[in-house]
């Protein structure tokens, strides 16, 4: 009988307790946000969409390397003696030209493994997280630079170097053929 | 009402049609403003703001979710009864309006003077048993069977406290109608039979403490007859996806929803009619003191409304405060608690009334 | 035809025909189903007759009682979700002479009784009388009405007790 | 006299809003009464322990973090801890002291999700929210930190991705002081409430030798009464630095081991997690979090087991190196695993509506369990 009566008011004690402290959140501001129309300040660290700053990239291919789920992409064409690429902003020279640097975005997994060893600090992990799309091809982000015929044309340029180079040394040594054939490795 | 109607327009039939739109249209509006409480007082509750983007602080969000419910696609599960699932979802929305019916809003504003009025709205919420059962059955989907049982079970018990309750407060007004027992309640809070009734003397203030026992228990048991939390376990999404009505989708599942609004209401206006004065003001009115007597009908409406709103935002606030019951636990509350509780309270009240 | 009139004959429509269904369907739930509505038909009709009392009283303990009690043996006691439960009519013939004699029997009675016809009165209350008629007349008959009500009661609770095992 | 009758058999899951994730457990019930659970896994499977094996040792780790995704600073951390002592370097103190920050302030995020959601499947929906609204300033704290908010990459082999914000420890002190008052409002709203009581007190009771012989770990176990903790018992890291208690059930309203125990572990875990950050939060000494990092990850050949203690319980690794870049074999001994096996036994002639509460209080994760 004890319990039964304890039972009682431990049951109504309890529902006003809970009560009390639900009418008093019902005067404290919201703790969340309008969304599209406020958006959060997102700290300096944060890690969403990859961009590549093709300005810089000497396409070492380090960041394609250390992908967990290989969602990037990198081929490169060497350049050939005579052509200016230009340095990057950190001083240094490219050698290679980049003809195909993919991103597909949809696989990648934001674990920012590729950034760390960039030597060019050309790849990043930018703020922007709102890039929704109605098509799966267009999380492929295509960062190269040059245009199809401009990587045709460097790749034929570098094939025909590789030609008179090897007819270059065929004169004095003849028996490479074989390296003709790995261009753009 | 009717009257007043027949008077006017002088055609019994039409008369009679237009005296139903009226708790219709007071359904209708209660639901949508009452899903628009629910989500504003829940959200405020858990820090959150709610629906904000259909108008100020999101009030015409209900209005945009009948909009979509309205143009939702049909479907019905290939195994169901067909028959019986059409038919449910409209037995339990006319249950909970046809309670509507003899519910007082004003000394003018009442469908039907009947003189067994509670009575009347404890029999006709039966028809929502049945609807909920055909549902559960007829949509052939164990979770839709499970939610319907238990709200049986738990609709079914629970009647009885809410019996116990409305027969000890029968018993000390004598009458049944609910146009009656509001008027006895009159001229101010004190009159209230949550204080003791209109009555002067000692047996006005022996009944308090036991008015507010009783009062409890009606709320109590009244939640669980509307499946509200504590006592939501026909729906409890957590285990029963949806409960009955799991398979339900566009305007029928809308009309379980309004079925339940409606008798979130309709429940508080039965608790604020026997305890809480009805449509009496609980301060004097203001037509009577400046002498425009039209003024009256009007101010107890607004009492009306504004007393049966303020028991169902106590009902959501219960709701966003507490967990759920188990089915037993559910059953142990009805039968060990509220009955004998109940049961003593009608004894103790009796004994009093007779003094 | 009156406004009662047409509500009479709308309320006898859904007796009856919600009847011939209970009587007809060959689904043993969709049966218990429909008498839900014949039930609902005849507490229409006693309203019409002046009887609130009965037809609330009706609804709450045949609808709200019986029927779901009903329901519920006939959903639990099968297999509800792979076996349609079936229910055939047997007997035709006999049970058309039965019913047959008994409906002539009824006709009759109906065609020669000298009906009292008394001036339409409206109908009043009836619930103080039937309060005050079971607590003096009836005491007797009620009290054991209760009795009888109390030992189903504990039969039935003593019926679904589980063994201890 | 008994009435017979039939079972039915009802799939809970995998689409189910309580089963957390997509477990499907497959429910014989009588009635209302549960005669038998059987959970079947599986839907969540991504072969992490096969993608690993593919994988260099640092790239392992993004993968780590998916594994227990409400706890991904105590994933990362096993792993490192496991490849370390397989490379044997040793780590700056800096990064020891960061990295049991970390592992706490993921404790708190991990247990108040469990709390919550074992409360939001009980009903209670209102205290879910106010705890997400404290997970979410941990998140911040992290996101602050290493740029995201649940998969983190965080700790890596010898060191750390980043060093900590220059707001870091003073934020941290703020949530601190911030977050007391939240356990004991929920203490208040939630965790004695009768309701709330009635619901997990005496159900699903987990006897310590039933626990023990399934394996069990974490507060699943200790909700049983034995204070086995693996920062207690085989202190990784610089744990047994730090004065912290273990908090077992009790029984204090129920019996030990039932529902209501284990998650009042939880609760008391939170505030030792609390303690343990205080106590390190001031410490942190000065140095380079990359300082030990080695640039070629390639362990000499041989195997490793290191363990350490997950929100969920005993997270293992077992890792074999055959002196390549990659690991020939990562398994992982995952807890939810483990103590997703005791659910048949808890779960045996209780109703369908304790299945949810049992399960709440287990707290699994299912990308932990299907990996």
């Amino acid at each position: 009988m004890k319990q039964y009566l304890k039972n009682t008011f431990d049951g109504i004690y309890t529902v006003l307790v809970g009560m009390k402290i639900t009418f008093k959140h019902l005067f404290t501001p919201a703790v969340t946000i309008q969304y599209p129309d406020v958006k959060v300040k997102l700290p300096d660290r944060v890690r969403n969409r990859l961009y590549v700053n093709m300005d810089d990239c000497i396409g070492c291919d380090q960041c394609s390397r250390a992908c967990p789920v290989s969602c990037i992409e990198i081929e490169t064409v060497k350049s050939i003696p005579g052509e200016d690429l230009g340095i990057t902003s950190n001083g240094k020279k490219k050698a290679l030209w980049v003809t195909k640097f993919n991103i597909d975005i949809a696989k990648c997994c934001y674990c920012q493994l590729c950034v760390f060893p960039c030597p060019t600090e050309c790849i990043y992990m930018t703020d922007v997280y709102e890039f929704a799309e109605y098509e799966r091809s267009n999380f492929l982000y295509k960062f190269a630079t040059l245009t199809d015929e401009e990587s045709a044309q460097k790749k034929i340029n570098y094939e025909k170097f590789q030609a008179e180079k090897a007819a270059a040394a065929a004169k004095p040594k003849p028996e490479t053929p074989a390296q003709t054939e790995n261009k753009s490795e | 009402m009717y009257q007043f109607l027949y008077d006017l327009i002088g055609n019994e039939i039409l008369a009679g049609l237009l005296v139903a739109v009226v708790p219709l249209t007071i359904i209708l509006v209660f639901a949508l403003f009452g899903i628009w409480l629910e989500r504003k007082v829940s959200a405020h509750m858990q820090d959150r703001l709610g629906p904000m983007r259909t108008g100020w602080h999101g009030w015409l969000q209900t209005v945009a979710d009948l909009m979509k419910m309205l143009q939702k696609e049909d479907i019905i599960a290939t195994d169901a009864d067909k028959t019986l699932y059409n038919i449910a979802p409209v037995l339990v929305f006319s249950g909970s309006f046809a309670a509507y019916a003899v519910i007082p809003f004003s000394s003018k504003l009442l469908g039907s003077e009947v003189e067994i009025g509670i009575f009347y709205v404890l029999a006709i919420s039966s028809l929502v048993v049945a609807g909920i059962l055909m549902a559960g059955w007829s949509a052939n989907n164990k979770y839709s069977l499970l939610g319907a049982m238990r709200a049986v079970a738990q609709i079914i018990s629970y009647e009885i406290p809410t019996a116990l309750i409305v027969l000890s407060m029968v018993m000390l007004m004598g009458t049944l109608s609910l146009d009656k027992i509001s008027q006895m309640q009159t001229s101010s809070f004190w009159n209230w039979n949550i204080f003791g009734g209109a009555v002067f003397g000692l047996s006005k203030f022996l009944l308090i403490p036991f008015m507010f026992i009783a009062a409890l228990i009606l709320f109590i048991s009244t939640l669980a007859e509307v499946n509200r939390v504590p006592f939501d376990i026909p729906e409890a999404e957590s285990e029963l996806v949806a409960g009955y009505f799991t398979e339900y989708c566009g305007m029928k599942w809308g009309m379980f929803m309004l079925a339940e609004y409606g008798n979130m209401f309709a429940v508080s206006a039965i608790i604020v009619i026997l305890f809480f004065g009805g449509y009496q003001s609980p301060i004097g009115y203001f037509g009577n003191s400046i002498g425009v007597q039209w003024l009256v009908p009007f101010e107890q409406g607004f009492w009306f409304i504004a007393k049966g709103l303020t028991l169902v935002f106590v009902q959501m606030w219960l709701r966003w405060t507490l967990p759920r019951l188990r089915v037993d636990q559910l059953m142990t509350v009805c039968w060990k608690y509220l009955i004998p509780y109940a049961f003593l309270n009608l004894i103790i009240i009796g004994i009093i009334s007779l003094l | 035809m009156n406004f009662y009139d047409i509500i009479f004959y709308i309320f006898a429509a859904i007796t009856l025909l919600s009847a011939l269904f209970v009587v007809t369907t060959r689904n043993i739930v969709h049966s218990a189903f429909y008498l839900l509505f014949t039930f609902f038909g005849v507490a229409g009709i006693y309203v019409l007759l002046g009887a609130d009392f009965i037809a609330i009283s009706q609804i709450l303990i045949y609808v709200g009682g019986i029927l779901i009690l009903l329901l519920f043996g006939v959903m639990l006691t099968n297999k509800i979700t792979n076996v349609e439960i079936r229910t055939g009519t047997v007997h035709m013939l006999p049970a058309a002479i039965a019913s047959g004699i008994f409906m002539g029997a009824v006709v009759a009675v109906m065609v020669w009784t000298e009906w009292k016809s008394e001036p339409s009165v409206t109908p009043l209350t009836t619930t103080k009388d039937i309060g005050h008629l079971l607590l003096t007349d009836y005491v007797l008959i009620f009290e054991l009405l209760g009795i009888l009500l109390l030992v189903a009661l504990i039969g039935a609770a003593s019926i679904a007790r589980r063994d201890k095992e | 006299m008994a009435l017979k009758t039939e079972t039915m058999v009802l799939n809970m899951g995998p689409q189910h809003p309580s089963t957390h994730g997509v477990l499907r457990l497959e429910l014989e019930i009588e009635g209302e009464l549960i005669l038998s659970v059987k959970p079947h896994i599986g839907y969540l499977h991504r072969c992490f322990e096969k993608h690993a094996e593919a994988m260099t040792y640092p790239q392992v780790i993004p993968y780590t973090d998916r594994l227990d995704y409400l706890a991904a600073m105590g994933n990362n951390f096993g792993y490192v801890i496991a490849v370390e002592k397989l490379l044997g370097i040793q780590i700056p103190e800096r990064v020891e002291y960061i990295r049991i920050i970390m592992a706490e302030l993921q404790r708190i995020a991990s247990h108040l999700v469990a709390i919550a959601t074992n409360g939001a499947d009980i009903g209670a929906l209102t205290p879910f929210l106010y705890l997400f609204r404290d997970r979410e300033y941990i998140l911040s704290l992290f996101e602050m930190t290493c740029g995201a908010r649940m998969l983190y990459n965080y700790m890596w082999i010898g060191g750390l991705s980043h060093d900590i914000h220059p707001d870091f420890v003073r934020k941290t002190k703020e949530f601190i002081i911030h977050f007391r008052p939240t356990i004991i409002e929920l203490n208040n709203l939630l965790t004695f409430n009768k309701i709330f009581i009635e619901r997990t007190a005496n159900i699903g009771i987990l006897p310590i030798d039933t626990a023990i012989n399934f394996g069990a770990s974490g507060p699943v176990l200790r909700g049983s009464g034995l204070p086995f903790d693996v920062r207690r018992e085989d202190p990784y890291s610089i744990y047994n630095r730090f004065d912290f208690e273990i908090p077992t059930g009790k029984g204090l309203v129920g019996t030990v081991g039932d529902c209501w125990d284990r998650y009042y572990v939880r609760v008391l875990e939170m505030e030792q997690s609390l303690r343990i950050i205080e106590q390190a939060i001031d410490n942190i000494p000065e140095g380079d979090v990359h300082s030990a990092i080695p640039k070629r990850i390639k362990p000499p050949k041989g195997t490793v087991y290191a363990r350490v203690e997950n929100p969920r319980g005993e997270l293992g690794y077992f890792i074999i190196s055959d002196g390549n870049l990659n690991p020939f074999r990562v398994k992982v001994r995952a807890p939810s695993f483990v103590n997703l096996e005791v659910m048949g036994e808890l779960c045996k002639g209780h109703l369908v509506a304790d299945v949810i509460a049992i399960l709440g209080s287990l707290d699994i994760v299912l990308g932990e369990i299907d990996r």
